[in-house]
């Protein structure tokens, strides 16, 4: 995608776990010296501020996250995404890997994954992917609670009107 | 005759508007020519659906899977999807 | 060491290929959602300005890196960068992993890797752990070229009055 | 008598200083009671293996696997390491 080689990119988004292992064999390539990967995991206890209880702190514990998606707009999102980290930094590959439906505890949900020739563009560009991918690419993502309740989770991404591909 | 097809606006529906509306899609009618933007077109959705009314302003919405503003317009043969703030990752 | 468990902790210097797969059993834990892992690995390419050239850009071929190391004193300060990143950051676990001896083209000769409930402190923290371990662990590394030629890497750490452990 | 080991200081050499000074360890003896600054070791050192005194200005000293600044005074028993600029990762 525009002018993106295949050979450099890789997205998807699955029901299948992701691979880790398959990432790092596709980020080490002999042109980058430095590779950072981002893994998004479920988490188990998450702290929130509830209006209910006055303010405090109330610690809930998950037992699964549940993800959805708007598929073909999220690969485009994506697609572009690592477009604009490809055209903003010395990026040799790169990757945004994201899975749906259910993901157990400790399990990985999200791999972004950058390799470049020093280590301070792969942290910039990894850091770059997951941030944008959480505020623009149509992915959605149910909480499930120990006590049988479940919530969507409030995304913080800005309603309208809708920030141009460069803003960060 | 094709023509009902092209007079159509395809609204897909995600996560928790989605669960309020009851439905993951559904089919807006236009007028022959008529030019209606995405913001109307929201109102519109609203008035069959009103349970995602309090949701509309933080909606974004997107025709053809690009993020529009909502004085886009909409045209016949348009896939229109509301996203609603997206949390992924 | 210095308070933390070692089941938090993972430091290792070793000459056996370094395994991601065990870096990510270990960091993938139910309090951290997120995680940041960098991999340093040999680069083939390297472009340096050549005084000898005119300051014209010299472009190296390399074959392998050598690393040595002062490893007791190596391993004691990659413990402390571990200690400090989970003193300044809500860190739950952290390895830093560095191979020695020779490692090819591709390969990879350092892993630094942080688990962190969100994904910012997990960046912050990796990138301090990597960052730090280049200035203050005395580990060096031998570029050897496809020419036959080698050099040690002159590293960029300052000489002295050495830096307190709490200098970025 | 073990006073001998008591009274030396054991010196080690890593990467382009150890190849410059052709071995990576050596064993330096202090007189009874001297008190010998790091700096004045290095100096002592480079008596004896001219070739790494251009080095010199970018070593740093580790004693007993801390750094130490230059006029750290060194004590028998003490493991003292000549650190030249690292490279690690």
């Amino acid at each position: 995608m525009t002018g993106i080689s295949n050979d450099s990119v890789w997205i998807t988004i699955q029901e299948m776990p992701l691979s880790l292992e398959e990432v790092s064999e596709f980020l080490r390539v002999e042109e980058a010296g430095g590779v950072d990967i981002f893994l998004g995991t479920t988490r188990r206890w998450t702290e929130t501020e509830e209006k209910a209880a006055g303010g405090k702190t109330v610690r809930r514990e998950t037992v699964l996250l549940e993800y959805e998606c708007y598929k073909p707009m999220a690969l485009k999102e994506m697609h572009r995404l690592v477009d604009e980290a490809f055209a903003r930094w010395p990026v040799r590959r790169a990757c945004l890997l994201h899975r749906i439906g259910e993901v157990s505890l400790r399990e990985i949900s999200v791999i972004a994954g950058v390799a470049a020739p020093h280590r301070a563009d792969a942290f910039t560009a990894c850091r770059y992917l997951i941030d944008t991918l959480k505020t623009r690419a149509p992915i959605w993502k149910k909480e499930h609670f120990v006590d049988g309740n479940a919530r969507w989770v409030e995304g913080d991404s800005a309603p309208e009107p809708f920030s141009s591909p460069d803003t960060m | 005759m094709g023509d009902k097809k092209l007079q159509s606006v395809q609204v897909l529906l995600f996560s928790v508007i989605r669960e309020q509306a009851g439905i993951d899609a559904t089919t807006l009618h236009l007028d022959p020519g008529e030019a209606v933007s995405a913001g109307a077109l929201l109102e519109r959705l609203a008035a069959t659906y009103p349970a995602i009314r309090p949701m509309l302003p933080l909606v974004r919405i997107a025709v053809n899977r690009e993020y529009v503003p909502r004085e886009h317009i909409v045209r016949a043969g348009d896939e229109v999807a509301l996203i609603t703030p997206v949390s992924g990752g």
